[in-house]
């Protein structure tokens, strides 16, 4: 047991902290929202492509990092520290390119991933469907084979920065087989016969989007792999996202944690009588041990990892240890706040926290889809479906 | 023993229902929430007109015999269930009992005739609870107020009164040299009032931030007749009695669009609702709701009420009912889905609404420390009113 | 909405209440524990029984007081707050002899309901068995038509006082349709094919016991009812416990509340610093809370049941309330005790009180039976099982 | 970083399974647990022949290079499975550990090798939670002593101690004139102490009550090198680290039995396993103990520790553990239906396992308090060590 970092990766963490303190900008201290926010996570997308620091885990041949594991958190953890934003294409990067470069042609990969890198396209994600959810294997979206080229129909949701991008992996349906009857393709978004409508979330955003499929074209050459082994691939692909994509949320989290003790300090010495209360109290021990917990279970997720081993049921641990802590969390800042959490002002970021966090626990397998899996490994009887 | 609602109840009911349909659909109410900055004067005098308004009116306001606040809280479901956007419980439940059984000048009861027939708006400022050198009891808001040649004049700020800049009026306690309570009718027009909208998560509660500046009022638009703070506590409670009305229609309409949603929703083939996980989050939410109406419904029903469980029996089920409407309300959006996430699915609405109650003159950690000094006073609590 | 009692129960109290300040020993304020218990809540059954006030619900011409609902409230009301012992009958009184009266014979009645009332022959009851608990239908235990009686073979458990009874009313198969399949008999204990062994429970105590029938003899006068009817008249017997079991229920745990107030003063007394912690007065405050509620629903209950009104849902929610509040309540007594709650001594009776309330969530239909019931009653698809 | 244990780990775990499992199999604990108040010298020294008392001894005592509290922790997992009646974790946690770092007088040596060997049992007194003045830290129970002619009088009670009654020593801390530490070595059966067992609940840790009348111990049988205290304090960290793992291993043997009884187990023709609701309690369950593991693991196994830091660490993953296993039990006997409820059912033994736990030297109250005092220190608790 050792949850020190190897010499490789505190070699890497020097080098990175040196650009960063060189190139980040300082006047991102302020933070902004809506457009500007985009534009932003945009810009350091080609800010760090520039630098080459834009794919820590892609391979170098392809414009990579080739980061290990180790490496990889040590690179999300000088990020964090520095409250740099996500990149935009975080999508397209973290989770498709791995999947294409394990699957693609070499003419795909050639073609795309340059282009994905310097931001020049932006990639979303077309998985889920009205009726496909928890039930992603349920979807409907119809890909009809016309000689040269597929042709789309069907409709895709939540699909985070639609509005913003022109590339999407999409999942569709190329033959009745639920499992084996499903296609992994690249559509380009902008054609006659895609639609985006932008769909305003519970805080009144708008990076969400259904999109629309009404006769779109998918030329034969971006079909992704075999086709009807969509399914083998989108399970790759979303498991890319676990041990990395945790550690971040952890440590996002633990600055988090900072700031409501920050708020806590800051709500005694106004005379805010019931931060004191036992209620209170409670609560903010109770978050303390949700970001320890975390941290202690995203390392040893990160650890098996890191030494090749099967991580098991971790990350769906690590999954609800941080979507029911984080959501724990941000109610604890609200309560803080009393009366004045509800309207806009000095502190109103912690209500839009906590409104977009009641998410977390739906997306990216619910919190009861994450119990069924954990029972599974346990040898009980496998079950679908719940919330 | 009983428990039905009485013929006239249930009429009432029936009445107030159907106008709701006709006048406050959903997407009416969507509409004033996203268009109108959550009120609707044209609605408002639609609900005026029929006479909800003065339900608890007294005196010669009176409209209905044997009405109390639990026919309030009967009604003001249905008020909360349609999320109905205006300040229902503040006039019907308080500011209307309470004018009506004081003594009023000509032109105090020409305004409230005005508030009772939906013409003139008005909010007030309420006591809420704080902690008093360790004592959690309901404390007046403090503003600065002189009086001179008659007139006081009245100086300070006070931020998220609901309604505020949809109101005509807004009636502010404050304490005169004699130490004893009196209410100024500010007309939000005058000289020195400024008032700024604050954006509220809580669409259906509009909320603004009121600013006095020297503001002079004339005796004749002060109410300070003996026994005013008494019953300004005595209609508190019927106004808590109201919006706990709220809360439960607000969370059994919830509960009917889940179970709705998760009938209709199919997943991997049969509804979302027959998985055992989903039945049982539901059985739980009806629990929930089943035990605050239980418990709201008996203390409002019981006699021989004193005064200290009176307030310890409102704060209690207060206590209960605020956190469970938004315990429903999480659970809903849980069950709802990505949906549940989305503006468009209409849950969030009365999340927020949750939210406003949740923190609303009461926040819960105060609560929570009021019960405990109920339960096991200590020496400097003991004896105390809780509320002055 | 009316919570007051009619007149004709307040007339009730004054006449119940002079019979006990007569009657009630003083000395039985010293509490007994295993024998000694069992033995006074016989003989209080019998002091009752010979005064007329044995049994509440029952008609007048059966030897019973033929009280109303409310009326029976108050007879409740009464007796805890003298904290007077159940009697040992109650099962049999409670529960089966309305079953009796509603489908015996009049020979049945005539000969089992007066020995029961004064406490001749002691009633335990036979429904569950190893494999049919939260599954009553699945039961095994087998009768066979041998012309002038029915042999019985298997086996019953969770039989409260099997040990101190001579007659039990017990369900048996004898047909195989899962639920028209199943009848209704009185079986004698007191019979070489009957064997009961006790089973230790969790707090080491043997009221529970394991009832094994080896070729037991049932004469066919002993059938309850019509045969294969056993079901709808088991469903009637459980659901004569719900109304006022759940008030009685209800005033112990109001009763309970006020002593733990007082361990609570005690323990601040003694200086006991986490008495004051954020912990346990918030546990007290949702103690407070769980006995208005559970109150507040029985009184719904009872006054439905009163004006003959369907009470829905209602018992599974007193279930609930009662069942998970009590283990709360009882709970918090141990972190107020600490340690000390842990050995044997002047407190002891609290543990006793928790370990035995870790039962209230399994017995007479599980937490998760109850929110199956709930669940269907709000139209969603009917589920069994689950604990 | 390295998720894994070393061969040596692995090793030493098979060993000591190996062991328990012809020593200690389930039946044995019942009846040493129901019949012999919960202790075997027979089966203690099985222990003890296999070297596993010495585990974490130093110095010359040391059999292992190596070896840390992590491994112990590791090791006492498998001890809390098997609800082994015996001290291990303060024997082997602390006791050994303490004595073979301080210097020893040759009497004191053959103690030391007694109770490595399993022939001599001790018990000892330790610092638990307490609020003095408003701050949460550890404190020593008080004795009264006095010191004559180079005899210390020992006079007070202790209760609940661990294993007293089976005891032939009993380590008691006492703070000396100079208001140091010192430890008196007491044999427990010399005159003026009077042993008295406290029938406990935990079945697999009987508790007694010790009292000292006028007990004289004469300078041989003190320790009181300098450092005694700091050292007392950092194996008290590894007794909590050892007893960690048992809670942990405890918790892991009930989910295991109760996974395996789900599955058994038939209801309406099915497995009760296979009903979603048992499901996701199992799951839950699961994701708890693991929560713990993780936790402890990581503590347990960071670099750069400082001293207040550890304390946090200690009591914080004390706190969580405490609550799971208690909870593990109690949804385990939920799991098991009527069967839970009956003593021939064997979760009880974990259940009352984990109430001794909860309560013993931490109350979870003051382990809250403590780690809220650590997040947000006031003035008086800032700059406090947190356990002198």
């Amino acid at each position: 047991m050792n949850f020190t970092y190897s010499q490789e990766a505190e070699e890497f963490r020097g080098s990175f902290r040196s650009w960063l303190e060189e190139h980040f900008p300082q006047e991102w201290n302020r933070e902004v929202t809506g457009e500007e926010w985009v534009q932003r996570r945009k810009q350091w997308g080609e800010m760090l492509a520039e630098g080459g620091w834009v794919a820590p885990s892609w391979p170098e041949e392809y414009g990579g990092l080739g980061l290990s594991i180790e490496q990889q958190l040590v690179y999300i953890e000088e990020l964090v520290s520095i409250n740099a934003p996500e990149v935009l294409n975080s999508n397209g990067i973290g989770i498709f390119a791995l999947t294409l470069i394990k699957y693609g042609t070499e003419e795909q990969k050639k073609h795309y991933l340059p282009r994905m890198l310097k931001h020049e396209d932006i990639w979303c994600q077309g998985f889920s469907e009205p009726n496909a959810g928890s039930d992603l294997a349920g979807l409907q979206t119809k890909a009809e084979d016309k000689g040269d080229y597929f042709l789309l129909n069907g409709q895709k949701v939540w699909t985070s920065y639609a509005p913003y991008s022109n590339k999407c992996y999409v999942l569709v349906r190329t033959a009745d087989s639920r499992y084996k009857g499903i296609s992994l393709m690249i559509l380009d978004m902008e054609q006659k016969g895609v639609t985006v409508r932008p769909i305003k979330n519970i805080a009144g955003e708008t990076e969400l989007a259904e999109v629309f499929m009404d006769d779109a074209i998918v030329p034969k050459a971006d079909v992704v792999g075999e086709l009807n082994n969509g399914w083998e691939m989108a399970n790759f692909a979303l498991s890319n996202e676990r041990g990395i994509h945790f550690a971040q949320r952890s440590l996002k989290m633990q600055q988090e944690f900072q700031q409501l003790l920050s708020l806590f300090t800051e709500q005694i010495d106004l005379g805010k009588a019931y931060v004191k209360g036992s209620k209170l109290q409670t609560q903010l021990v109770q978050s303390y041990l949700s970001c320890e917990i975390l941290k202690s279970v995203c390392l040893r997720n990160i650890a098996l990892i890191s030494q090749g081993d099967d991580t098991g049921v971790l990350p769906a641990i690590a999954k609800l240890t941080w979507s029911e802590g984080h959501q724990d969390l941000l109610n604890t800042s609200l309560e803080l706040l009393g009366e004045e959490s509800l309207v806009k002002g000095k502190h109103e970021v912690w209500m839009e926290k906590f409104l977009l966090s009641r998410a977390e626990t739906i997306y990216a397998g619910t919190t009861q889809v994450q119990k069924n899996i954990i029972a599974k490994s346990l040898g009980l009887p496998s079950s679908k479906g719940g919330r | 023993m009983e428990y039905r609602y009485s013929e006239q109840q249930v009429m009432l009911k029936k009445a107030l229902n159907s106008l709701l349909k006709k006048e406050m659909p959903f997407e009416t109410f969507v509409e004033i929430a996203e268009t109108k900055d959550g009120f609707s004067k044209d609605k408002w005098k639609k609900l005026a007109d029929n006479g909800w308004l003065a339900i608890l009116a007294q005196g010669e306001f009176q409209t209905l015999e044997e009405v109390n606040s639990l026919d309030l809280m009967y009604l003001s479901e249905s008020i909360g269930g349609a999320l109905f956007p205006g300040p229902f419980s503040l006039t019907a439940g308080m500011i209307v009992p309470l004018l009506s059984q004081l003594t009023l000048s000509e032109k105090q009861n020409e305004l409230l005739l005005d508030i009772i027939a939906g013409e003139k708006l008005a909010t007030a400022i309420l006591p809420s609870l704080t902690d008093q050198g360790g004592t959690v009891k309901f404390n007046w808001p403090e503003l600065i107020n002189s009086n001179e040649e008659g007139k006081v004049t009245l100086t300070g700020s006070y931020s998220q009164l609901q309604f505020l800049q949809n109101s005509d009026v807004v009636f502010i306690p404050f304490t005169n040299n004699e130490d004893q309570l009196s209410v100024a009718i500010v007309n939000t027009s005058v000289n020195g009032v400024k008032i700024t909208s604050q954006k509220s998560v809580d669409l259906s509660k509009p909320q603004g931030l009121l600013e006095l500046q020297n503001v002079k009022i004339g005796q004749e638009d002060i109410l300070s007749e003996k026994g005013l703070e008494n019953l300004f506590y005595a209609t508190l409670l019927t106004y808590f009695t109201s919006i706990s009305g709220e809360i439960i229609g607000g969370a059994d309409e919830v509960l009917a669009r889940t179970v709705n949603y998760v009938t209709e929703r199919k997943q991997f083939g049969v509804a979302v609702g027959s998985f055992q996980a989903v039945k049982h989050m539901i059985a739980e939410m009806k629990v929930e709701i089943e035990k605050a109406r239980s418990y709201s419904i008996y203390i409002n029903s019981i006699d021989g009420k004193t005064d200290k469980a009176t307030w310890l029996n409102i704060i209690s089920s207060r206590y209960f009912n605020t956190n469970m409407y938004k315990k429903i309300c999480e659970d809903s959006i849980q069950l709802h889905g990505g949906m549940g996430f989305t503006w468009e699915e209409s849950i969030h609405f009365w999340y927020k609404a949750s939210m406003f109650q949740l923190y609303h003159l009461t926040h819960p950690a105060l609560m929570e420390a009021y019960i405990q000094q109920s339960l096991l006073p200590t020496a400097e609590s003991k004896d105390l009113q809780y509320h002055n």
